[in-house]
């Protein structure tokens, strides 16, 4: 598998996402967000960070790079792509994915291992988990409390487009989620950080599921 | 001129940090203080002179930039 | 000569934090009056901040010397060699008086300023900490400080993306008008890669990259050397605000360009941004600097060469390069979205000369202002020694179990999860040991070894005797480091006390660093980086002393990193060392028994050694399934933390022949460990400890989901959560 | 009443946000856009019906709350 990671003036967790596909054998790709051509690739991974100071709205700024149409137009293709934290945020403000992200409800920024229910293994990342499996992630964020209307709530059910769920809802999103995935199936946005689970020095390796997955489904 | 963008939640999109503002006032002890939203005021210099073409490049802004229409709302307004 | 003559009025000179005996040394030294801007330049680098005019005889006394140290104090960070072509690049920095004016700010741009001070060397950071001595807890300020500069380390930190790993945080009322906030930044960077901030070949362009100047913080470093009042506090004077986007860009961009041959010389723009960092590189290196000051890039209108040479605005760099590099390091910056500007060239004047518009405004000769820096050797006074208390003397007011559940919910004791769930503490993907243990440890990225790191000290046992506390705030952090299976290698500190000018202040200075100097050679624990605080007294009133001593240590295998859990029940509990039952000035008497006195527990240099030496090699060997100090709250307060960290209960067995079970439960004695062994390997730990010559005593088991004594008094772990994980989110008001 | 209260950093006081918008917008091709600073816009309900006692009321609340004396100013207005 060949997996792009993109980094924003900004990103923080870039090297952690491509450490963690390289230790599962995928060939990274680190990938300049001036840029307006890519190379080809099977996996586009918008890591974490703070883009542009998260200065205005979360991922706002980033999601108006040069790169981005090009990501965009990838993703119409179907090339898989994968938001953790700041690159779900960067997601959905470029309409990628519905809903939005707004402050946590407690106000406060929140970096720990929350548990999550597999909400759905109908997708290339997700596919390696059985629906309704436990498993445990670090969040790290500010802004992880998920936004959207009834209606694309519903609709997000109704198309079992729900990735993963919070237990014990750590930010307020609505209905728990913590991660979409969209209308095709091969983008994800998730706030929890399974590169930070993927190696057992580091306490678990639940995240790493995720990576194998992706290299099983898309080669 | 100078112009002034105010990004707001929407109407029932939840508003934590107004929230938690209303919630600071109740302790402190001001007493009738009833919902609070807590938004954005951006001011901007622009060069252009004239109203008509900058409120046009200001929607712009909004609907490019400044707001996301997901969750908010925007309202401009230019210096006289 | 076309240096205008401003009129330099003895007003203006006291303004500026001089004594009458500095400006006429300074006249002396320019063979002419200063002008306004001289005066500025004069004032800031021979501010207490800068110039250490009141610590310098003593910080002699330091150790900095040992096999491990490539560089020890006088660069912007020590350097110790960790072996296999790395270095640790890590030094700790105060920003008291930013964070008690404006917590968040003051708080982020401390962060701020040591990421800077790490970076400049060219390490990469890779781990924060930071020490916080708060008010009282029900003190009016005390949750607005909390909330600010938690959420301001948090906010620099997380947005840098650098972990914040460690630290500590206590409440006393003697911080009400002065809190401390101290950061530790630790990097890591290969040997050959190190940049020094020695500027030389004349010629060599000046270079000033990374954000636009402002009018922040003018005056922000004699403001940080004078005494506050209620007058000052109203004053509020410009506050510097940081944009830790715009660090972690000039982060980016600075180790790009080091990965060139392009950088001379480089030094980050710090108290007194652009006077320090011109004056400093230029004297490390012998030189002369000359600056266009017109070229500086500013972000206010009409700004002054006096606002451009002493504003404090934050993440700027200032840069020696190479002739011919300037356009590497244009490219380089211009990726990063930031400033780049020639503004001036080395020299082989000795001198630093600013122009304005072409016109000269100021020529200060740089040796001098460092060799004829004043140098005060204050009067100090001793304090009799603080009477020791016997431990049949402390009444026992409540039942061991009562106690102990009375000490983890209080201010010092409670748990910090509310503070450390705010930092990412896992970012870069290298935390081993996250926040909560004994020490953090960092992996060094790529390899199987790691770095140990914590911040320690007892202040209420230096105010009791600074020699013994300072002596214990360095044992405690070298045995920190020793509990989770690390070699110690050196020590940054941060000295923050009162007035100087108080002979009593001073006396607990000197007390403290002699401490620290004693303790820092008996464990070849040298210092190689720090700084000194000075005047934190609000009206009079002077803090605690507390020399804050940040310890770094090395994991040669991870594979052998202990941790305050244990995972299973049936293990053997060990304690190692002697338990005398030493109540004076400890957190039992503090309270349980509501009486602040008596002397601090001595501190056996030898014994430490011996015990930390023994627990090291005990992990080593990979015998150990826990372990962990014993400091605050003594011998119940280390089991409860561990069962705690565990999920699983203890067992805990009296002595037989106990006088008093409470000072043996909380007595505070030094040099201690609480061990988890499993059965099989239990002969082996004593058989080591008795080869060592080390006490080593069976003093329980682990099983079971509570806590209980001889069997009995059972508290259940469930319990004892909610009381250790309840009190802080209680006073911040978040649940 | 309705109410609302700007608040926004004192002149001088580093901007980050704005500057960053202010650089987006210049990437967007927006030309002509000169300092940008942004602020808080806050909404509140009050149940005070008096005007002079109202503008009384949030005067102390940005005093005591809303706004951070130190690096802020703020101004109120009351809707007719
Ligand atoms: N308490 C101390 N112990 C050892 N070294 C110290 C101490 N205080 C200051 N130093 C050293 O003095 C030098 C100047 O410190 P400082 O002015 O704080 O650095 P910077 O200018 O980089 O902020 C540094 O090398 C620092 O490590
Ligand atoms: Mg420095």
């Amino acid at each position: 598998m060949r997996a792009g990671v993109i980094t924003f003036p900004g990103s923080n967790c870039d090297r952690d996402a491509a450490v963690a596909l390289a230790a599962c054998g995928a060939a990274v790709t680190s990938i300049w967000h001036a840029e307006t051509e890519l190379p080809r690739l099977d996996l586009i991974v918008l890591p974490g960070g703070f883009t542009y100071g998260d200065y205005l709205r979360c991922g706002a700024i980033a999601a108006r790079a040069p790169v981005m149409a090009e990501v965009a137009r990838r993703a119409e293709a179907g090339v898989a792509v994968l938001g953790i934290c700041n690159g779900f945020q960067i997601l959905a403000e470029i309409g990628l994915l519905p809903g939005a992200m707004i402050s946590n409800a407690g106000l406060k920024f929140v970096c720990r291992p929350v548990d999550l229910e597999v909400a759905t293994d109908a997708s290339p990342f997700t596919a390696g988990y059985a629906r309704g499996q436990a498993i445990r992630l670090p969040i790290a964020h500010h802004d992880g409390n998920y936004v959207c209307s009834e209606a694309e709530c519903r609709r997000l059910e109704d198309e079992d487009r729900v990735a993963f769920r919070y237990m014990d809802n750590p930010n307020g999103s609505t209905a728990r989620i913590a991660g979409v995935l969209g209308a095709g199936r091969n983008v994800l946005g998730m706030m929890p950080h399974p590169e930070r689970a993927a190696d057992p020095r580091l306490g678990g390796t639940d995240g790493r599921i995720l990576f194998q997955t992706l290299l099983e489904t898309l080669g | 001129m100078k112009a002034r963008v105010h990004v707001r939640l929407k109407d029932g999109v939840l508003d934590p940090q107004g929230a938690a503002i209303g919630r600071a006032l109740a302790q402190l002890g001001f007493a009738g203080v009833g919902e609070v939203r807590q938004g954005k005021l951006i001011e901007l210099e622009l060069a252009e002179t004239d109203r008509a073409r900058a409120a046009r490049q200001l929607e712009a802004m909004c609907e490019r930039l400044l707001a996301n229409p997901v969750i908010e709302t925007y309202a401009v307004s230019l210096e006289d | 000569m076309a240096i205008a003559a401003d009129e330099i009025t003895p007003e203006l000179i006291a303004e500026h934090g001089l004594a009458d005996a500095e400006y006429e040394r300074i006249v002396a030294i320019l063979g002419r009056a200063p002008n306004l801007l001289e005066l500025g330049i004069f004032s800031v680098m021979w501010s207490e901040h800068c110039s250490y005019k009141s610590s310098r005889h003593w910080l002699r006394r330091l150790p900095t010397e040992g096999p491990q140290v490539i560089c020890g104090p006088g660069e912007n960070a020590g350097v110790v060699d960790l072996g296999d072509g790395m270095a640790a690049v890590f030094k700790i920095e105060s920003h008291n008086h930013p964070s008690f004016i404006e917590p968040h700010q003051g708080a982020a741009t401390g962060v701020g300023g040591i990421l800077r001070d790490v970076f400049t060397m060219g390490a990469r950071p890779v781990a924060l900490l930071d020490s916080l001595r708060f008010g009282a807890p029900g003190h009016p300020k005390t949750r607005y400080l909390v909330d600010g500069v938690v959420a301001g380390i948090g906010g620099y930190g997380n947005c840098v993306g650098v972990p914040t790993v460690g630290g500590e945080t206590t409440f006393h009322g003697v911080y009400n008008g002065n809190v401390l906030v101290n950061a530790m930044c630790v990097g890591l960077v290969a040997r050959e890669q190190i940049f020094y901030a020695r500027a030389s070949g004349p010629g060599n362009p000046v270079v000033y990259v990374g954000a636009k100047t402002g009018r922040d913080g003018i005056h922000g470093a004699t403001m940080a050397s004078a005494e506050f009042s209620e007058a000052a506090e109203a004053r509020r004077p410009t506050v510097q605000a940081g944009d830790p986007f715009t660090e972690k860009l000039l982060l980016e961009a600075c180790l790009e360009l080091m990965r060139t041959d392009a950088i001379v010389a480089i030094q980050d723009m710090g108290a007194a941004g652009l006077t320090s960092s011109s004056f400093e590189m230029a004297a490390r290196g012998g030189v002369g600097i000359e600056m266009d000051l017109d070229r500086v890039p500013t972000r206010e209108t009409g700004m002054t060469p006096y606002e451009l040479m002493l504003s404090e605005s934050q993440e700027r760099m200032l840069l020696v390069l190479r002739q011919g590099a300037e356009g590497r390091a244009r490219a380089v910056f211009a990726k990063w979205d930031l400033e780049c500007v020639a503004v001036g060239r080395v020299t082989d004047s000795g001198a630093v000369v600013l122009r304005w518009h072409g016109e000269e405004v100021a020529r200060v000769p740089v040796a001098p202002i460092g060799r004829e820096a004043p140098l005060y050797e204050r009067p100090h006074e001793r304090r009799p020694a603080a009477v020791p208390i016997a431990a049949l003397d402390v009444a026992a007011p409540l039942a061991p179990g009562e106690a102990l559940r009375r000490l983890l919910g209080s201010p010092d004791l409670a748990s910090r999860r509310w503070i450390f769930e705010q930092y990412d503490h896992m970012v870069m993907g290298d935390t081993v040991q996250r926040p909560g243990g004994d020490a953090a440890v960092v992996r060094i990225h790529g390899s199987n070894r790691g770095l140990a790191l914590t911040t320690d000290c007892t202040p209420r046992y230096c105010a009791a005797d600074p020699v013994r506390g300072g002596m214990q705030a360095v044992a405690e952090a070298w045995r920190n480091l020793c509990a989770v299976g690390a070699r110690p290698l050196a020590v940054t500190d941060c000295l923050n006390f009162g007035s100087p000018e108080n002979p009593q202040v001073m006396g607990e200075f000197v007390g403290c660093i002699e401490g620290m100097a004693e303790a820092c050679r008996a464990l070849d624990f040298p210092v190689v980086s720090g700084n000194v605080s000075f005047y934190n007294e609000t009206d009079g009133q002077a803090i605690w002393p507390t020399p804050t001593v940040g310890g770094l240590g090395l994991l040669a295998d991870l594979d052998h990193m202990a941790t305050l859990a244990w995972r299973h029940g049936g293990l053997a509990l060990v304690l190692v060392g002697e338990t005398f039952g030493w109540l004076g000035c400890s957190l039992y008497l503090r309270e349980v028994c509501g009486r602040e006195e008596g002397a601090p527990p001595p501190v056996d240099l030898a014994t430490e050694r011996r015990h930390g030496e023994l627990v090291r090699s005990l992990c080593e060997a990979g015998l150990l399934e826990a372990c962990h100090d014993l400091s605050d709250g003594g011998l119940y307060v280390a089991l409860a933390e561990m069962a705690l960290a565990s999920g699983i209960g203890a067992d805990l067995r009296l002595p037989e022949a106990c006088d008093s079970p409470t000072a043996w439960l909380f007595g505070e004695d030094q040099g201690r460990y609480l061990l988890a062994v499993a059965p099989a390997r239990l002969a082996a730990v004593e058989a080591a400890a008795s080869r060592a010559g080390v006490l080593a005593r069976r003093v329980g088991t682990t099983g079971g989901a509570a806590l209980t004594l001889d069997g009995g008094d059972a508290i259940s772990l469930r319990e004892l959560a909610a009381i250790h994980e309840g009190w802080l989110p209680a006073l911040m008001g978040t649940p």
